[in-house]
C-alpha cells in the first residue's frame, strides 16, 4: 500500500507543509489547517504502523540521500519498533495538543500553530533520524518552537522558565555535538580517513560492536551524550528546568513537553548512547542507576509538598522518568521493555494529566492546590476523568502505567534486588501525592475560591472530552494488552540488549571514582553552606532570579 | 658604532617605545597622532637600517620606506580629519573626555 | 616671558650637551666622525622625541617633532639612504608636520595647555614603554641578523628600477590609498551646513 | 474446556459490565440504578455457587497436573509477553477458591440487596452500585486468578474500590482522608507484595500456576538450567506476607481499617469485614507451599497475627463508635486467622475466614440497620434500649455476637476453637495462650456493644427515639439470611470435630504444605486434650460475656440486668493507663502522624528546599555567576582610548615576553 | 608590468574604477543617490564578473606579488557580496539622516579594494598596503555621521587604536622581513622553514616579529585582549556601517591571517598555535560574557562579533594543530558569519529608519507584533548566530568544532569551551527574541515602510543563511578548494 512512497519523510515534513500553509492562508483557516495537517501526519504514521511488521530487529523504510557527502553525512531516516511507537505517540499527541489549544489560545494563533507544527517536525525527525548529524539537527530544531511556545503563550514567569529551558538544554546538546563529531572522526580515522558512514548510525553501531571505540573516546562521548539526554529526560540533578518550564508553559506546551520532549532524551539513551558506547555505558551504569533511584524517590517526595498543581505533576514526571533510565541501565530484557513501555505510558498519562490541569486552569486561572476543594460535585465528569488518569499515573494495574513500571522493576530486580526494592517504594509515595492532589481538588466542600469563580466552573466541554478520550482509551488498551507495544519493540530491545551485552566496564581507577564522588559531595556541602549564609536562599520557588532575566540592569 | 645594524635597530626600538609612551600617556588627540608618527618613523628607521646592512634588502628597503612614509601621510590625513570632526562635536581635543560609550 | 627664557636655555643646554658629546668622542676617544655624527643625531632624535611626548605646549611638541624627524633624516643620509632622507624632509617636515600644526591651531582651546598633559596612567605607560624598549633591545642583540659589517650604498637608479618593476603594484596601490584618504579626509573635515560649527 | 469452565469468565465479566454500564448511564437511571448491578451479582452468585459446590463436592474434573485436586480452569489471554516474563490471564477454581467464592458472592449479593434500602436516599445511589460492582469484579478477579501478577492487579483494584467506597461521601473531610489513608497504607504492603512477586518469578521462572505452586522444584529446575539467581525463600515469603498484612490490616499496617468505617455501612460489611480484608489470609493460604518451604517465616506470621488479635481486641473494648468496635473486632479476628496460618493450621484459618465473613457481615449490616434507625448516629453512648424498637435487627445481631464470641454451637465457636486447638496441639502454646485471652476479650466487647446498643435505656434525644423504626425488609431480609449461616455454618462444616467437610475440601490444597511442616494428622480427642481446650475457650467466652453483662447490663429472655456505669468508671480509673491506651488505640495514629506527617513532612520540605536552593540554586548560581562575570568584565571597557591602548600594549608585551622566554629556552 | 599582469588584477582595477565612476556620477548629479547606487551596483557587478572570470584559472602577477587562486576568488566573491549587501542596506538609514550615499559608496568600494588586495597578495608589503587600504576607509566610515558625537567618538577611537596597531604590526613585519630577506610570501615561508629547521628555538628577533604581527592582526580581527575598539566603534557607527565593520574588516583580517600566518609563517605554526588557542579561548569567553549584560543591541552584537572571532580562531587553531579542515571551517565560518551578521544589522538599521530610534533592547519590544516579517528575519539571524540548525551559523560552528575535534589534544578542550560559550551566547541572542515576541511595545510606533533595496538585501542574506545551513555541500567544495590553495597539510 505504501509502496515506494518516502513515507518517513512524508510523516516528518507534513507538519512543515502545514506550518507553511498556516502561514500563507488567512487567519480564519489557521485552526482547521493546523489540525488537518497534524491529523494527516497522524494518519500516515498509523499507516506506517500497520505496514510495520512487529518484532523484527533492524530498521525498515530506510530513506537515504547523500546530504553532505564530504563527511558522509546523510539524510537517512528509518524506523524500528521503538521509533515507530514513538512517532505514533508524537503524531497522536500533536493533534491532541493542537486541538486542546483551540479554546485556551486566543492570541497570535497563527504563530502558535506554526510553532507547534515545526515542533512536531523536529520531534518526529529525532525519532526517525539514523544519521547522527541529522539527529542533532532535529534535536536542536525542537528547541526553538518550544522556546517560543513557553515564552509567548506561557504564564507570568514564562521568560525565566523558557530561557532556563533553552540554555540548560543547549549546554547539554552542544556538548553532545562535540561528542558526535569526535565519534565520527574516530570512525573515519579507523577507516583510513574515509568519511563514508562516519555519521551513519548503522555503520557506527556495527563498528562499536565489532571493534569498538577507544575507551577514552567512549568515556568522553558517553558523558557528553549522557549530559544531553539526562538534561532532557530529565534525570536528577539536571531536572530543575522541568518544573519551571512545565509550570509556565501553556497547557498544550506542557503536554508535548511531558509526553514527547522528555522521551527524546530517553530515546537518545536507547538509540545512541548505549549501542555506540557499550563499555562506557557499563562503566557508568551503576552511577546512572543510583541517579535514577534518586530521581524516582526524590521526585516523588518533592512532589508531595508542591503547592502548585502543575509543579506537582512535573515532579511526578521526574519520578516516572527515573524508571525509564533505571530500566535501561540495568540491561535486562524486562528492564528495557519496561522502560519503553514506561516512556509511552508516561507520554499518554502525563500528557492527559497536563490537559486536565489545563482544564481547571483555563476556568480559574489558578493552580494553587490550597485554594481548591470539592470539585467533584461541580464537575463530576472532570473528577472521574482526573481520577482515572491520576490512578493510571499512580500505577494502578489494569491501566498502562502499571505494566511499564512493573516490568522495569522486574528487570531491575533481576539485576539488583536492592535497587528494585528502593524503586518499588515509590508506589507508596506516588499514591501519596496523587491522592493528596485528588483529595485536595475534588473532595470536601466546594472551596471559597471555586465558589467565587462561579459559573465559569463548567464541566468538561466536548472538545476537551475529545482530546482526552483517545488517551484514556490507549491507557486502557495498553494496560490490558501491553503486548501490542512489547511485540512492536521486541526487535529494538534485542538490538539494544545485544549491543549492551557486548560492553564491559572500563576500568576506572578507584581514586578517580572516589575523587569524583568526593568532589561532588564537597560541592554540595559548599553550596549548602553558601545558601545557609544569610541572604543567599531562594525563598520563592521558581520566581525569576533577577540576574537571569534582568540581564544588565545597571 | 655607526657601522652596527644593532645600534640602528636599538635606536629604532627606543624611538618606537617613546612613541608608544606618548600614545599611552598623552591626552591630546593630536599628541597621540604625533606619537604614532614617531612610531612609524621608528619602523622606517629599522627598515632603512636593514636595507643598509643586509645587501639583498638594499633596494627593497628604500622602496618600502617610501611606501611607509606615504601610508603614514595617508593615515595622518584621515586622522586629522577625524580629529577635526570630533572636535566640532565635542569641543575638546582631549581624548579621555571621549567616553560617552563604554562598558 | 620667563617661560620662553627657560625653554630657550633648556634648548641651548641640549645643543651644548650634544656638541659636547661630539667633541668628546671625536677629540678624546678618537672615533670616526661618522660615529660621532651618529651619536649626535641619535641624541637629538631621542631627545626631541622625548620632548614631543612630554612637553606641555602642544605647538612646541609639534616643533620638537620636526626636529626629531630632521635628525632622523640626517641618520638616513648617514646610513646611506639620502633619497629617503630627502623624502623624509619633504613629506614629514614639509607636509605632515604642517598639517599637524594646522590641526593644532584648529583644535586649540584656550584652556587646553593649562590642563593636565598626561593621562592618569602615565606612570604605567612609562614603565610599559621602558619594558618594551628593553625587550626590543634584548631581542635585537640576541638575534643574528646575518648583516654585513659594512653599510651598502644603494644607487638611486637601482631603487627606481626596483620600484617600477617588482614594486610597481604597491606603488599604484599607495596612490589609490592616498586618493581614498584624501576623499575621506575631505568629506570628514568638510563643514556640514547643518552640523555643529 | 468444559461448559462449566467457560462460565468462569462470566463471574468476572458480569460485575465489570455492571460497573461499566452503571458508571456510564447510571446517572440517568437514578433510583433504578441498582437493577443492573444487583442482577449481575445475582447471576454471579448463582454461577459461582454452582461452580463452587461442584468443585467442593468433587464433581468437577481433576485439575490438570494434579492428582487429587478437583476444579475448573480456563485460560483467557496472554497479558504481558515480555520475553521470559510472561503473564497469562487465566482463572482457576480449586477448593480454596471455591470457599472464598461462596463467601464473596453470597455476602456480595446480600450486601447489594441491603444497599437498595440503606442507600435509597443518597444522591450518589448509582455511583454506589457502580463502585460495588467494581469491587465485586476486583474481588472475584483476586480469588479466581491463576497468576500472581493478576492477583496483584486485583489486589490493587480492590484497593481502588475500597478507596472509592470509603471516600464515597467525599464531602466529608474525614471520609476523604480515611480513603486516602486506606489506600496509602495498603500500598505499603503492596510494595512488599510486588517485590515478593518479583522474587517468586525469579525463583520459579513463572508467575502463573498459582494453585500449583511448587517452589522447591521450580528453584531446583532453574538452578539446573543455570539461569537462576534465587532470592531466599524466607525473604520471598515475608515480602508476600507484607502484602497480606496491608490488605488484611495486620499490625503495624492496621491503622487504616478503623478509619475505613467512614464509608457507608454496607461497604464496611462487604469489604472491610467479609471479603477484601480476607484477601491477605487467602494470599498466605494460597502461597502455603512457599511459607511451608520457609517455616521460620510462618512464626513471624503467627506472631504478628496473634499480636494484632490482642491489640485490636484491647482497643475494641473501649471504643464508643459502634462501627469502630466492629472494625477492631475484625482486626482481631483477622489476627486469629493469621495466627492460624502461622501455626500451620491453614484449614482452620480458611474456616474462620468463612464463618467470620458471614457473622461479621451480619454484624456490620446490623449495625447499619441500627445507625439507620437512630438517624445516622454511630456513638453507642447515645443509644440504648433499641432491642424494643428494632427487634429483627436486634435478634440477628445477637446471633452474630454470640457467634463471634464463640458460644457453641454457633459458627464462630467451631472455627475459633479449631484455631486455638490447633495452635495448642502444634506446639504454639504462646499463640494459644494469647488467643485464649483474646477469646474472652471478644466476648466482652461484643456484649458491651450489645449492652450499650440494645439494652438499658435510650440515651439519645427524645425526638429521635420516637421516630426509631425497624428497617425495611430489603434490609432485614439480608440480615436474616446472614444469620442462618452464622448459626449453622460451623456445624455444617466443622462437624464432626477434626474431620468436618471443610477439612476434606481443603485437604488437597494444604496437604503438601502440612506434610512439609511435619504436621502429623492427629486424631480428635473429644475427651482428651481437645475437649479440654473446647471447654476452656467456652468458659473464657462465658466469662467475657458475664463481665460485659455485669458492667453494661443485659436484657435476655426477659431477664434484665441493669447497666453499671459507675463500675465502668471505677474499673477504667483503676486501669487508667490501659484504659487510656485502649481508648487512644495505643497511640498508633499519633505515632504515624509524627513519623509520616511531621517527620516525613520535614523531610519532604527539606528536600524541596534542597531542590530549590542547592540543585536549582546551583543552576541559577552558574547562570548568575556567568552574568556576574560579564558584568565585571564590562568594566574593562572604560571608554578611554588610552586604557585600551595600555591593554593592547600589555597584551603585546606579555606575548612578546613569553615568546622570548620560550625562544630563549 | 605586462598585459597579463593587468588582466590578472582586472577585478582590482574594476573595483577602483567603480569608485571613480561613482565619484564622477556624483559630480554630475550631486547629492542624488540613485545614480550613485546604480553606478556602484553596475561597477560591483562587473567586478564580481571579473573576479569569477579571472578566478577560473590560477595565476600570478607582478613577479609573484599578486596571486589569483581559489582562495582569492572565494574571498573576493565574499567581499563583493558583503559590499553589495552593505550598500543595499545603507540608503534606508543614511537618507533620513541626510548623509550622502555617493561618498559612502566610494569609500566602501575603496575598502573593498583593500580587502581584495589582501586576498590576492602574496607579498608582505602589498599585504600591509592592502590592510591599510581596507582599514583607512573603515575609520572614515565609522565617523561617517560626522555631526553625531557617537559616530565621531567611535571613529577616533577606532582610528587611534587602529593606527597604533598598524605601527606595531609594521614593526613586526619589518623584523620578519629583515630576517628572511624577502617580501614574497613563498620565499618568506621557505626562508623560515630553513631557519626553523636549522635552529630549533625561535630566534629572538623572529619571536619579536611574531608577537608584534600577531598583535596587529589580532587587533584587526578584534581578538581579546586587542578588541577594545570594537564595542565603541561599532556602537557609534551608523548601523549599516556597523554591519560592514563587523564583517568586512574582520573577514579581511582573517584573509590577512591566511596569507600571512598560514602561508608565510606556516613553518612557525607550532609557535603561534598556543597563542591562537589562548586568544580563541579568551576571545570567545570575554565576548560572550560581556555581551550577556548589554542592553544595547548594537553593542551586544559588537561583543558577539568578538565572540565569533574566537570561534573562527578555533578553526585557525585546528589548522595549526594539523587539520586542513580547520581552514575550511575558518572560511566557511567567515562566509556564514558575514551573511548572518549583516542580516542582523540590516534589521537594526531598518528599525532605525526613523531618526532618533535607538538600538536599545526596548526598541525591539513588541516587534513581533508591529513588524512580524522583520522580527521573524531577525530571529532567523539570531538563531544562526546562536548556532541553531538548520542555519548557516550552526553548520559553521559545527565545522570549526569538528576541525578542532579532529586535531585533538588541547583543541578538544577548546572545542568544549567553544560549545559552552555557544550555549551561554544563546542567552543574549534569545533575549532579543524575548523582547520581540514576548514583550509589549513601549509605544505605539507605527510600522515603517522599508525600501525595496533593504528587502532585497534581506532576502539575499536570509536565503544564504538558510542555504549555507541546509545545503552546505557546494560551499564546502569552494572552501576546501580555497584552503587547499594555501594549505601545506594534505587532506
Amino acid at each position: 500500500m505504501i509502496g515506494n512512497l518516502p513515507i518517513l519523510s512524508l510523516i516528518t515534513f507534513l507538519p512543515l507543509v502545514g506550518a507553511i500553509a498556516v502561514a500563507v492562508l488567512p487567519s480564519r483557516w489557521t485552526r482547521p489547517t493546523a489540525l488537518g495537517f497534524a491529523l494527516a501526519a497522524w494518519v500516515v504514521s498509523l499507516l506506517l504502523l500497520i505496514g510495520y511488521l512487529p518484532g523484527r530487529p533492524g530498521f525498515e523504510y530506510v530513506e537515504t540521500f547523500d546530504w553532505i557527502p564530504v563527511f558522509g553525512i546523510q539524510y537517512k531516516l528509518g524506523v524500528d519498533g521503538l521509533s515507530a511507537a514513538l512517532v505514533v505517540l508524537t503524531t497522536t499527541l500533536s493533534w491532541i495538543a493542537i486541538l486542546s489549544s483551540f479554546r485556551p489560545i486566543q492570541t497570535r494563533i497563527k504563530e502558535y500553530m506554526i510553532s507547534f507544527l515545526i515542533l512536531e517536525v523536529g520531534m518526529i525527525g529525532v525519532f526517525l533520524a539514523l544519521d547522527l548529524f541529522l539527529f542533532y539537527i532535529f534535536w536542536e530544531i525542537v528547541l526553538v518552537p518550544m522556546y517560543l511556545i513557553i515564552g509567548i503563550w506561557g504564564g507570568a514567569n514564562r521568560i525565566y522558565a523558557t530561557i532556563k529551558f533553552v540554555l540548560y538544554t543547549l549546554v547539554g546538546s552542544l556538548l553532545m555535538l562535540v561528542a558526535i563529531l569526535a565519534t565520527a572522526y574516530a570512525y573515519s580515522a579507523a577507516h583510513g580517513g574515509s568519511w563514508v558512514g562516519a555519521f551513519d548510525f548503522l555503520a557506527l553501531r556495527e563498528f562499536a560492536a565489532s571493534s569498538g571505540f577507544a575507551p577514552a573516546l567512549q568515556i568522553g562521548a558517553f558523558l557528553a551524550f549522557f549530559l544531553a539526554f539526562a538534561i532532557k529526560v530529565p534525570m536528577f540533578p539536571f531536572h530543575t528546568w522541568l518544573p519551571d518550564a512545565h509550570t509556565e508553559a501553556p497547557t498544550a506546551g506542557s503536554v508535548i513537553l511531558a509526553a514527547i520532549m522528555l522521551k527524546l532524551g530517553a530515546y537518545g539513551f536507547f538509540r545512541f548512547a548505549v549501542p555506540l558506547f557499550p563499555d562506557a555505558a557499563h562503566t557508568f551504569a551503576p552511577a546512572i542507576i543510583v541517579l535514577s533511584l534518586i530521581a524516582i524517590i526524590y521526585g516523588a517526595i518533592v512532589a508531595l509538598v508542591q503547592p502548585d498543581l502543575k509543579r506537582l505533576v512535573a515532579f511526578s514526571s521526574v519520578s516516572h522518568m527515573g524508571f525509564v533510565t533505571l530500566g535501561l541501565f540495568v540491561f535486562t530484557q524486562q528492564g528495557l521493555q519496561g522502560a519503553i513501555l514506561q516512556m509511552i505510558n508516561h507520554g499518554l498519562i502525563t500528557g492527559a494529566l497536563f490537559l486536565l490541569v489545563g482544564v481547571i486552569y483555563e476556568r480559574t486561572h489558578d493552580r494553587t492546590l490550597a485554594k481548591m476543594g470539592g470539585l467533584s460535585a461541580r464537575m463530576p465528569v472532570y473528577a472521574a476523568v482526573f481520577g482515572f488518569f491520576a490512578f493510571a499515573s499512580g500505577g494502578l494495574p489494569g491501566l498502562s502505567g502499571f505494566v511499564g513500571e512493573f516490568l522495569t522493576l522486574v528487570g531491575t530486580f533481576e539485576a539488583n534486588p536492592a535497587a528494585a526494592a528502593i524503586a518499588t517504594f515509590v508506589m507508596i509515595l506516588a499514591a501519596g501525592y496523587l491522592l493528596f492532589m485528588f483529595q485536595r481538588m475534588f473532595f470536601g466542600e466546594l472551596s471559597d475560591f471555586f465558589a467565587s469563580v462561579g459559573t465559569r466552573l463548567t464541566d468538561l466541554q466536548p472538545i476537551e472530552i475529545l482530546t482526552l478520550t483517545p488517551l484514556a482509551a490507549l491507557v486502557v488498551v495498553f494496560g490490558v494488552q501491553p503486548g501490542l507495544i512489547l511485540r512492536l519493540v521486541d526487535g529494538t530491545v534485542r538490538d539494544t540488549l545485544q549491543s549492551a551485552a557486548e560492553g564491559a566496564p572500563i576500568a576506572v581507577p578507584p581514586a578517580v571514582a572516589v575523587g569524583a564522588v568526593g568532589l561532588i559531595i564537597a560541592g554540595i556541602v559548599a553550596r549548602i553552606i553558601w545558601v545557609l549564609l544569610p541572604g543567599h536562599a531562594e525563598d520563592t520557588s521558581g520566581a525569576a532570579p533577577a540576574a537571569i532575566e534582568g540581564g544588565a540592569a545597571h | 658604532m655607526s657601522n652596527s645594524l644593532d645600534a640602528y635597530l636599538v635606536l629604532s626600538g627606543i624611538l618606537f617605545a617613546i612613541g608608544s609612551f606618548g600614545f599611552l600617556a598623552r591626552r591630546n588627540a593630536i599628541s597621540m597622532l604625533m606619537s604614532i608618527e614617531l612610531m612609524i618613523n621608528a619602523v622606517n628607521l629599522a627598515i632603512v637600517a636593514f636595507g643598509a646592512f643586509i645587501p639583498e634588502l638594499g633596494a627593497q628597503a628604500s622602496v618600502i620606506a617610501l611606501m611607509v612614509i606615504a601610508v603614514a601621510a595617508a593615515e595622518a590625513t584621515v586622522g586629522l580629519a577625524i580629529v577635526i570632526a570630533i572636535y566640532r562635536n565635542k569641543k575638546t581635543p582631549l581624548v579621555d573626555e571621549y567616553d560617552a560609550m563604554r562598558q | 616671558m620667563a617661560r620662553t627664557l627657560v625653554s630657550l636655555l633648556f634648548g641651548l643646554a641640549v645643543m651644548g650637551a650634544v656638541l659636547g658629546i661630539a667633541v668628546v668622542m671625536l677629540v678624546f676617544l678618537g672615533q670616526d666622525w661618522k660615529d660621532a655624527l651618529f651619536w649626535v643625531l641619535a641624541a637629538v632624535m631621542i631627545g626631541a622625541g622625548l620632548l614631543v611626548v612630554t612637553m606641555r605646549d602642544i605647538i612646541r611638541c609639534g616643533l620638537a617633532m620636526i626636529v626629531c624627524f630632521g635628525a632622523l633624516a640626517g641618520i638616513y643620509v648617514l646610513i646611506g639612504a639620502p633619497l629617503i632622507g630627502a623624502t623624509q624632509v619633504i613629506v614629514y617636515i614639509g607636509a605632515i608636520s604642517v598639517l599637524i600644526l594646522f590641526a593644532i591651531m584648529l583644535t586649540q582651546t584656550k584652556d587646553a595647555p593649562a590642563r593636565l598633559v598626561f593621562q592618569t596612567q602615565a606612570g604605567p605607560a612609562a614603565i610599559l614603554s621602558v619594558v618594551l624598549a628593553v625587550l626590543i633591545a634584548l631581542a635585537i642583540s640576541a638575534t643574528d641578523w646575518g648583516a654585513a659589517t659594512h653599510r651598502v650604498r644603494i644607487a638611486t637608479s637601482a631603487l627606481s628600477s626596483v620600484l617600477f618593476s617588482d614594486f610597481v603594484l604597491p606603488f599604484e596601490v599607495v596612490s589609490v590609498l592616498l586618493l581614498a584618504a584624501v576623499i575621506g579626509g575631505v568629506f570628514l573635515a568638510k563643514r556640514e551646513p547643518g552640523g555643529p560649527s | 474446556m468444559s461448559v462449566w469452565a467457560s462460565l468462569i469468565p462470566a463471574l468476572v465479566g458480569l460485575p465489570l459490565a455492571g460497573f461499566l454500564i452503571t458508571a456510564a448511564i447510571g446517572r440517568r437511571l437514578d433510583k433504578s440504578a441498582h437493577w443492573i448491578p444487583v442482577l449481575a451479582i445475582l447471576t454471579v452468585w448463582f454461577i459461582g455457587s454452582l461452580l463452587a459446590l461442584d468443585v467442593l463436592t468433587g464433581t468437577a474434573p481433576l485439575l490438570q497436573g494434579s492428582a487429587d485436586t478437583h476444579g475448573y480452569a480456563v485460560h483467557l489471554f496472554t497479558w504481558i509477553p515480555a520475553d521470559r516474563f510472561v503473564v497469562e490471564v487465566g482463572f482457576v477454581i480449586d477448593p480454596l477458591t471455591a470457599c472464598l467464592l461462596i463467601v464473596v458472592t453470597t455476602i456480595g449479593l446480600l450486601v447489594h440487596v441491603y444497599s437498595i434500602g440503606y442507600m435509597s436516599h443518597d444522591p450518589g445511589y448509582w455511583r454506589f452500585f457502580a463502585y460495588l460492582n467494581l469491587f465485586m469484579f476486583s474481588m472475584l478477579l483476586l480469588v479466581l486468578s491463576d497468576s500472581w501478577l493478576v492477583v496483584f492487579v486485583a489486589w490493587e483494584l480492590v484497593g481502588l474500590s475500597s478507596y472509592l467506597l470509603i471516600g464515597f461521601w467525599y464531602r466529608k473531610r474525614s471520609a476523604a482522608l480515611a480513603a486516602k489513608k486506606a489506600f496509602i497504607v495498603n500500598r505499603v504492603g503492596d510494595v512488599g507484595f510486588a517485590l515478593g512477586i518479583m522474587a517468586i518469578w525469579l525463583n520459579t521462572g513463572a508467575l502463573d500456576g498459582i494453585h500449583t505452586l511448587n517452589i522447591r522444584e521450580s528453584i531446583e529446575k532453574l538452578l539446573a538450567q543455570g539461569d537462576a539467581n534465587p532470592i531466599p525463600l524466607f525473604a520471598t515469603a515475608l515480602l508476600v506476607f507484607a502484602g497480606a498484612m496491608g490488605k488484611s490490616a495486620q499490625f503495624p499496617l492496621h491503622v487504616w481499617l478503623p478509619d475505613a468505617m467512614e464509608g457507608p455501612t454496607p461497604v464496611s460489611a462487604l469489604i472491610h469485614a467479609a471479603t477484601m480484608v480476607n484477601a491477605g489470609v487467602y494470599l498466605v493460604a494460597r502461597a502455603n507451599p512457599l511459607f511451608a518451604a520457609a517455616p521460620s517465616s510462618l512464626v513471624i506470621v503467627a506472631g504478628i497475627g496473634i499480636f494484632t488479635a490482642i491489640l485490636a481486641a484491647s482497643i475494641a473494648m473501649t471504643q464508643t463508635d459502634i462501627k469502630r468496635v466492629l472494625a477492631y473486632s475484625t482486626l482481631s479476628q483477622l489476627g486469629y486467622m493469621f495466627a492460624a496460618l502461622g501455626v500451620g493450621a491453614f484449614t482452620a484459618a480458611i474456616f474462620h475466614l468463612m464463618t467470620h465473613g458471614f457473622f461479621k457481615g451480619l454484624l456490620f449490616l446490623g449495625s447499619g440497620s441500627v445507625i439507620h434507625a437512630v438517624h445516622d448516629e454511630q456513638d453507642m453512648r447515645k443509644m440504648g434500649g433499641l432491642a424494643r424498637k428494632i427487634p429483627t435487627t436486634y435478634a440477628t445481631m445477637l446471633i452474630g455476637s454470640l457467634a463471634i464470641a464463640g458460644i457453641p454451637p454457633l459458627a464462630g465457636f467451631f472455627s475459633k476453637d479449631e484455631i486455638l486447638g490447633e495452635s495448642f496441639k502444634l506446639g504454639f502454646i504462646w499463640v494459644w495462650a494469647i488467643g485464649f485471652v483474646v477469646a474472652g476479650m471478644t466476648a466482652f466487647y461484643m456484649f458491651r456493644l450489645m449492652g450499650l446498643t440494645f439494652w438499658g435505656d435510650f440515651r439519645g434525644p427524645k425526638h429521635i427515639w420516637d421516630r426509631i423504626q425497624e428497617s425495611p425488609s430489603v434490609m432485614t431480609v439480608p440480615l436474616i439470611l446472614l444469620a442462618i449461616p452464622s448459626v449453622l455454618m460451623g456445624m455444617a462444616l466443622g462437624l464432626p470435630f477434626g474431620s468436618g467437610p471443610i477439612k476434606s475440601w481443603l485437604e488437597p490444597v494444604f496437604h503438601e504444605a502440612e506434610v512439609a511442616l511435619g504436621h502429623a494428622p492427629a486424631g480428635f480427642e473429644l475427651f482428651g486434650i481437645d475437649g479440654a481446650l473446647i471447654l476452656a475457650s467456652v468458659a473464657v467466652a462465658a466469662v467475657g460475656v458475664a463481665i460485659a453483662w455485669r458492667l453494661f447490663g443485659a436484657e435476655l429472655l426477659g431477664i434484665q440486668l441493669p447497666a453499671r456505669p459507675e463500675r465502668v468508671r471505677e474499673v477504667s480509673a483503676r486501669l487508667s493507663f490501659l484504659y487510656r491506651a485502649s481508648l487512644n488505640k495505643w497511640w498508633f495514629d499519633e505515632l504515624n502522624h509524627l513519623l509520616f506527617m511531621v517527620i516525613g513532612g520535614r523531610i519532604a520540605y527539606g528536600l524541596w528546599w534542597f531542590d530549590r536552593n542547592v540543585v536549582d540554586g546551583t543552576v541559577n548560581g552558574v547562570g548568575r555567576a556567568t552574568v556576574g562575570a560579564g558584568r565585571g568584565l564590562r568594566h574593562v571597557q572604560t571608554g578611554r582610548v588610552q586604557n585600551y591602548a595600555l591593554g593592547i600594549a600589555v597584551g603585546l608585551i606579555v606575548m612578546a615576553g613569553s615568546y622570548l622566554i620560550l625562544a630563549g629556552r | 608590468m605586462s598585459f597579463q599582469d593587468l588582466v590578472t588584477i582586472a577585478p582590482l582595477v574594476a573595483a577602483i574604477l567603480t569608485a571613480a565612476a561613482i565619484l564622477v556620477v556624483d559630480l554630475v548629479w550631486p547629492g542624488r543617490s540613485a545614480p550613485a547606487l546604480a553606478a556602484a551596483f553596475i561597477g560591483l557587478a562587473v567586478t564580481a564578473a571579473l573576479v569569477l572570470t579571472v578566478g577560473s584559472t590560477d595565476a600570478t602577477a607582478f613577479g609573484g606579488a599578486y596571486t589569483v587562486d581559489h582562495l582569492t576568488t572565494f574571498l573576493d566573491v565574499l567581499f563583493v557580496s558583503v559590499i553589495v549587501l552593505t550598500i543595499l542596506f545603507a540608503p534606508d538609514y543614511l537618507l533620513p539622516r541626510s548623509l550622502p550615499v555617493a561618498e559612502f559608496a566610494i569609500v566602501l568600494v575603496f575598502a573593498l579594494t583593500g580587502a581584495m588586495l589582501i586576498a590576492a597578495s602574496t607579498d608582505l608589503l602589498l599585504l600591509f598596503l592592502g590592510l591599510e587600504l581596507m582599514v583607512l576607509p573603515g575609520y572614515m566610515l565609522a565617523g561617517y555621521h560626522k555631526t553625531d558625537a557617537y559616530s565621531t567618538e567611535g571613529a577616533i577611537k577606532y582610528f587611534l587604536l587602529g593606527s597604533f596597531s598598524s605601527a606595531i604590526f609594521l614593526f613586526g613585519l619589518a623584523f620578519v622581513w629583515g630576517l628572511t630577506g624577502t617580501t614574497r610570501v613563498d620565499a618568506v615561508a621557505a626562508a623560515l622553514a630553513t631557519i626553523v629547521a636549522g635552529q630549533a628555538p625561535l630566534s629572538a628577533g623572529l619571536a619579536m616579529g611574531l608577537a608584534f604581527m600577531t598583535t596587529g592582526v589580532a587587533f584587526k580581527m578584534a581578538a581579546v585582549p586587542f578588541h577594545y575598539w570594537t564595542p565603541d566603534a561599532y556602537q557609534g557607527s551608523p548601523t549599516p556601517i556597523t554591519g560592514y565593520l563587523s564583517v568586512g574588516p574582520k573577514v579581511g583580517a582573517f584573509a590577512l591571517v591566511l596569507r600571512l600566518f598560514v602561508e608565510a609563517l606556516g613553518p612557525l605554526a607550532h609557535w603561534w598555535l598556543p597563542v591562537v588557542i589562548i586568544l580563541a579561548a579568551l576571545t570567545m569567553t570575554l565576548g560572550n560574557l560581556v555581551a550577556l549584560t548589554q542592553d544595547n543591541v548594537k553593542r551586544m552584537l559588537a561583543y558577539s562579533s568578538i565572540a565569533h572571532t574566537g570561534y573562527i580562531l578555533v578553526g585557525l587553531a585546528a589548522y595549526a594543530g594539523g587539520r586542513v579542515e580547520g581552514l575550511d571551517g575558518l572560511l566557511f565560518y567567515g562566509a556564514a558569519y558575514a551573511f548572518m551578521n549583516l542580516g542582523a544589522f540590516a534589521v537594526i538599521a531598518a528599525l532605525q529608519k526613523r531618526a532618533g530610534v535607538t538600538s536599545s533592547l526596548e526598541t525591539f519590544a513588541g516587534l513581533g507584533r508591529r513588524e512580524p516579517l522583520l522580527a521573524v528575519l531577525m530571529t532567523l539571524f539570531l538563531l544562526s548566530l546562536t548556532g541553531i540548525p538548520p542555519t548557516a551559523g550552526f553548520f559553521a560552528k559545527a565545522y570549526v568544532i569538528f576541525a578542532a575535534v579532529q586535531a585533538g589534544g588541547p583543541l578538544t578542550w577548546l572545542a568544549v569551551i567553544a560549545v559552552l560559550n555557544a550555549a551561554a551566547a544563546a542567552f543574549y541572542y534569545l533575549r532579543v527574541v524575548v523582547y520581540m515576541f514576548m514583550r509589549d511595545p513601549a509605544d505605539d510606533a507605527p510600522a515603517m515602510q522599508h525600501g525595496a533595496l533593504l528587502w532585497g538585501g534581506l532576502a539575499a542574506a536570509t536565503t544564504l543563511t538558510i542555504l549555507f545551513g541546509l545545503f552546505p555541500t557546494t560551499i564546502l567544495g569552494l572552501v576546501s578548494a580555497a584552503s587547499d590553495a594555501i594549505s601545506t597539510i594534505a587532506r
